[in-house]
């Protein structure tokens, strides 16, 4: 299965566009996602509620009243198709039963649609990544892993389209290296604890996946680079150093599909647009349809070479129209149809860059967005041969992509971000390009009980 | 001594010079107190308002807090030794369920940047153990984190059970967390709600100091 | 004051534009609306909650976070300007110290932000039209339209940019006529009675905001054609019903440009853009950034024209990211922020045509809303000599324009509508263009205790 | 009789027809309950049915219910003369502060059709108004209407008034309107939730059968 991407799956950057990818995926009714269209992914999760046995009753109603309505719009206003994911709370993989239970409700409610109505849907199972519930976490065995994949296993049986995951594996450090703003961290949780964990929990995915008539979808650094975006929303952190550890983000999501997945990529991974270039997947995307989960410096330029337009996240709070799910669908729906209308008048590339342009000047996160700076950095990036260095490539590109730019008044930062990018200059400068080497260098530096090291193949 | 220096090297995060000043100012009887308030804390408070104000990040709060620390290693056995106490006790933690920590630790680090006594549990913390906790040390305040709308129920769980065993008054609670307002620490009676790191400090010590 | 509109305000479809308006309105800090450059338009509501004298403080530190979570978010996307609209709730307008308490304390914190940061901004006061409020309504005196009237100038006084209304005269037979399907009394309703009242209502704004520093900026048919709306999509009345109301609802609130408005028109009024296409002024509307107040079938092409572009109302409702008004300013200023790049590369045109081919098909009140229909339409409309001849104008011209439609397969119409078309043509072909021969007429079929004649000068 | 050709006449909103058949029904000494059930109200029950699934709109259902009416005007007098009973009496309103009546009017003619007899009170209803005309008409029932956010608390205050005056446990409240939830219903302890007109005809007869 074990794949490797020497070349980029684009030959010019006018294919590069949204709703079409190089290697399309087809669902089980016939949906292709990347396949010409962008579709709608709706996401919802529960109120303030506990995830208990006792409360799992009122929780499936509440799941069934958020689908059965969002299915309900969905048909109103002609959605040519829609994808449902279902995004797992810890406690629904902890006791797999539960989720798998939501999960079968959710399906048995859309095929229902399907057949009633003509609706094509398709529904994305992501278990959650419980297996930081023990601290430190044990990444490869024990119960939570296997409940894991026992979640996996029941969703793809229970007819889930895709399977996707947020997975965790370099956690233990990356939130600490965050918050210090140390990229030298940042990297080794990258690009060697989470490139490492993520090739070995893919094989596993896309083997069950595979087993029980579901796709490997995508990951996403999620846990990782929008962690960091929003810590910089607060002003924790600078907008360089989120826009960078995006970008340094990338080949921890690509070992997904190194390891077998195909797409879609999941919503929150911003890096998607980089395993699209390099991997010819389809990607979800998230922007200004997604403010309800969080508010971003990329609401438009997310939207330009996605594949699926997804709303994050959103509890079923009342608003004076509806819930909001119902809420997320229509203006997911609307944002498609107007972005395949475009493209369907030959216009795909034109509104590509109105929606690049709109945004990429006023943050560089949205700046390493843009398709060509995408296509540049990435043609860049597979020239390092392995995750770690292709982690370590993508960040170098990345400052110096936001140097130029700064330089050329083709984006915006503030004045104390600037020293910034010479900071993560002497820090990247200094990461040495054998993994083992770093590993021990930086060993001394790490708090060694917030991790196992054999769990990543470390010593 | 030079109070504004020491606490100019605080906001540097320079942790050697602030240990070198701190041992010099007690060998020449600086009263430990004043040490204390007019030079770290008032680090602290300076670097907090810097960062309200936008013109620094996070990582420099912290390089600040670790400068704090090392003073703190150097004064703190003369004050205990002088029978000062820290402007109060405080236990942290996620609630179970929740796994979330960098909102908690950064919570953590800021409070006992401001001279509290921290306490922290980690995360996905049951009831019991905030309350055994709490008793052991004889803290003031609990403060809890959750980041999911479905964890964040448990923080009423968790003040029933200092209610239970008839302790809840003897606390202060302070909760925080994206989806936790105003409106719900209302609704679950506890005493405050911080918005973020920053705001915990002010509000702390508001509270601790109506407590004493 | 009276201006009569005998030609449209264009020569060329091709200048009828989002941004642009023939006649664009300046603010007092130098926001030009319709002067080249779509805006957001950001309205806000209370939570479930009594408006009493003993809330008041409550009610104010509500507005206070609104308005300064709506600013702040403003400032960080770098929004060119914000339109701030104040709707006031019933009893804001029948104890005006209330509505204008709140009307300045909107002002100051915006004047504050514009100041401080440079976010520059304009705040639309809109006093409820409580003159409904005793039954039947004394649309013309008394101490109710006395409050009214006062609401208006404290508000002016205080500082609003705009003064508008959401007028409701006539409002005592259309609700009736509505449920009914009645197009008869629908047109008695708005022809008759609506623009009777309009002219009186506006002429009195136009003098008190004329006086106090305020523009008077125009009204919207929302308790009419928007009240149609919301029944057709609830499956209440027919589709080909509301989008005809919508047409015929034209010279109501037309009338209100006739008295002296300049614009910008209210976002909730879709018939908006017949009154740009006539009176040149410019428009707020309301389309998928507004799901959070109502879902819409006309969710991108009421944006093809607008000036403003609006979320209608949302409550401080806590979603994951943050409460509702902060996230409906991120997704308007990104809606606007691509509007109008597309427009500075020269492709206004192209995306105003995006913006209405991915409705128009679907939905008649989507079909009626495209730039080349109501450009046609408003054509014909404005041969008509009167406001009662507008209105009847307006249906009639609605009607056939959507037969021919359905007929041309440019909209879809469900079956059962279609004998729809068949019934309102027999209705209005019924009406005299006599408008005391058809109040003489319909008489006898109207409940007469549910308005006063008189305040209509009907006998 | 042919109650299916009564039944049709109704939905077909031909009242003339209606009375028609309903005055030569009782000439032919059919029994008048059955009349109204098998005749009148079966057909206000299909052509609910008929609404729901999409086939009519409202407007059809108001000439069914004018026809319906129609055929009452015969029939009333017999069915008081006889001893039967409405299937309940309702007093309805839109609460203090709020004009909206179009959905009140909807709900208040659909429970009609239903058999239900109708007390409406308008827009604007205070409080104790309900109470009064609750107690006058000795209704089973109390509909209240709320369009707005900034009035549906005022339903809360409704039910209040009964609760004061003692009598609450004697009447259904059904609540709805835009801002109405269910949960909202359950907060303010109203007996039952109706999203739009058609529904509010079903949750009515439930409740109604089983306060009998
Ligand atoms: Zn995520
Ligand atoms: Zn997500
Ligand atoms: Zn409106």
């Amino acid at each position: 299965m074990a794949k490797t991407f020497e070349k980029l799956a684009y030959n010019s950057l006018n294919d590069f566009v949204y709703g079409s990818a190089p290697n399309p995926v087809k669902c089980k009714n016939g949906m292709v996602i990347g396949g010409g269209e962008i579709y709608p992914e709706l996401n919802f999760t529960l109120p303030a509620m506990e995830v208990t046995a006792s409360n799992m009753p009122e929780i499936k109603e509440i799941y069934s009243e958020m689908i059965n309505g969002v299915l309900k719009r969905a048909k109103e206003l002609y959605a040519p198709g829609i994808v449902v994911e279902f995004e797992m709370l810890p406690e629904m993989t902890l006791v797999p039963e539960w989720g798998i239970e939501v999960n079968n409700l959710l399906r048995n409610a859309m095929s229902e649609y399907e057949a009633k109505y003509g609706l094509k849907s398709a529904l994305r199972s992501t278990p959650g990544d419980v297996r930081e519930f023990k601290r430190p976490p044990v990444m490869r065995s024990g119960e939570i892993f296997n409940n894991l994949l026992k979640t996996i296993e029941g969703s793809a049986k229970g007819g889930a389209d895709f399977i996707a995951i947020e997975s965790t594996g370099g956690k233990e450090i990356h939130d600490d290296a965050l918050v210090n703003a140390d990229l030298t961290k940042v990297i080794f949780a990258l690009g060697v604890m989470g490139t490492r964990d993520i090739k070995f929990l893919w094989e596993h995915i896309v083997q069950i996946a595979g087993a029980n008539g579901a796709q490997a979808a995508g990951d996403t650094a999620c846990g990782f680079a929008n962690t960091a975006m929003v810590l910089a929303h607060k002003g924790f952190i600078p907008n360089v150093f989120a826009a960078v550890v995006r970008v340094a983000s990338v080949a921890r999501t690509l070992a997904a599909y190194e390891a077998g997945a195909v797409g879609p990529n999941k919503d929150c991974g911003y890096e998607g647009v980089y395993c699209k270039a390099i991997a010819g997947v389809p990607i979800a995307m998230e922007g200004k349809s997604a403010a309800c989960a969080h508010l971003s410096a990329v609401g438009n330029i997310a939207a330009a070479v996605a594949d699926l337009w997804s709303n994050e996240s959103v509890a079923p709070v009342r608003l004076l129209s509806d819930i909001a799910p119902v809420v997320s669908i229509e203006q997911l729906i609307y944002d498609c149809r107007l972005m395949n209308v475009a493209k369907q008048k030959g216009y795909g590339i034109t509104f590509r860059d109105f929606l690049a342009d709109s945004d990429s000047k006023l943050d560089p996160q949205a700046y390493i967005l843009r398709p060509d700076v995408v296509f540049e950095l990435s043609k860049e990036l597979i020239k390092a041969k392995t995750p770690f260095l292709k982690t370590k490539a993508g960040a170098k590109l990345a400052v110096d992509a936001i140097r130029k730019a700064v330089d050329n008044k083709e984006v915006f930062i503030a004045e104390r971000e600037k020293n910034w990018l010479d900071i993560m200059d002497d820090q990247l400068a200094a990461i040495p390009d054998d993994e083992e080497k770093f590993w021990h260098q930086i060993k001394g530096e790490l708090e060694l009980d917030k991790f196992i090291p054999a769990e990543y193949e470390l010593d | 001594m030079d109070f504004n220096q020491l606490s100019l090297y605080v906001q540097k995060g320079n942790g050697g010079k602030v240990k070198e000043m701190v041992s010099e100012g007690l060998a020449q009887k600086v009263s430990p107190t004043e040490i204390l308030n007019e030079g770290l804390i008032a680090a602290m408070t300076a670097i907090g308002e810097k960062f309200k104000n936008n013109e620094i990040y996070v990582p420099e709060m912290l390089m600040a807090a670790k400068a704090m620390n090392a003073g703190m290693q150097v004064l703190e056995p003369v004050l205990t030794a002088t029978g000062v106490k820290p402007i109060g006790k405080a236990v942290i933690g996620t609630v179970k369920g929740d796994l979330h920590d960098i909102g908690k630790n950064l919570v953590r680090m800021m409070l006992k940047g401001a001279g509290i006594e921290m306490y922290d549990l980690g995360i996905d913390v049951p009831a019991q153990a905030f309350l055994a906790k709490a008793k052991e040390v004889g803290a003031d305040m609990i403060c809890l984190s959750a980041l999911l709308t479905t964890t964040m129920p448990y923080m009423d769980s968790v003040i029933k059970e200092f209610e239970k065993a008839g302790v809840r008054g003897q606390f202060v609670f302070m909760i925080g967390g994206a989806p936790v307002t105003e409106a719900y620490a209302k609704s679950i009676h506890a005493d405050c709600y911080a918005e973020d790191a920053v705001v915990a400090v002010d509000v702390a010590k508001k509270y601790l100091a109506k407590k004493q």
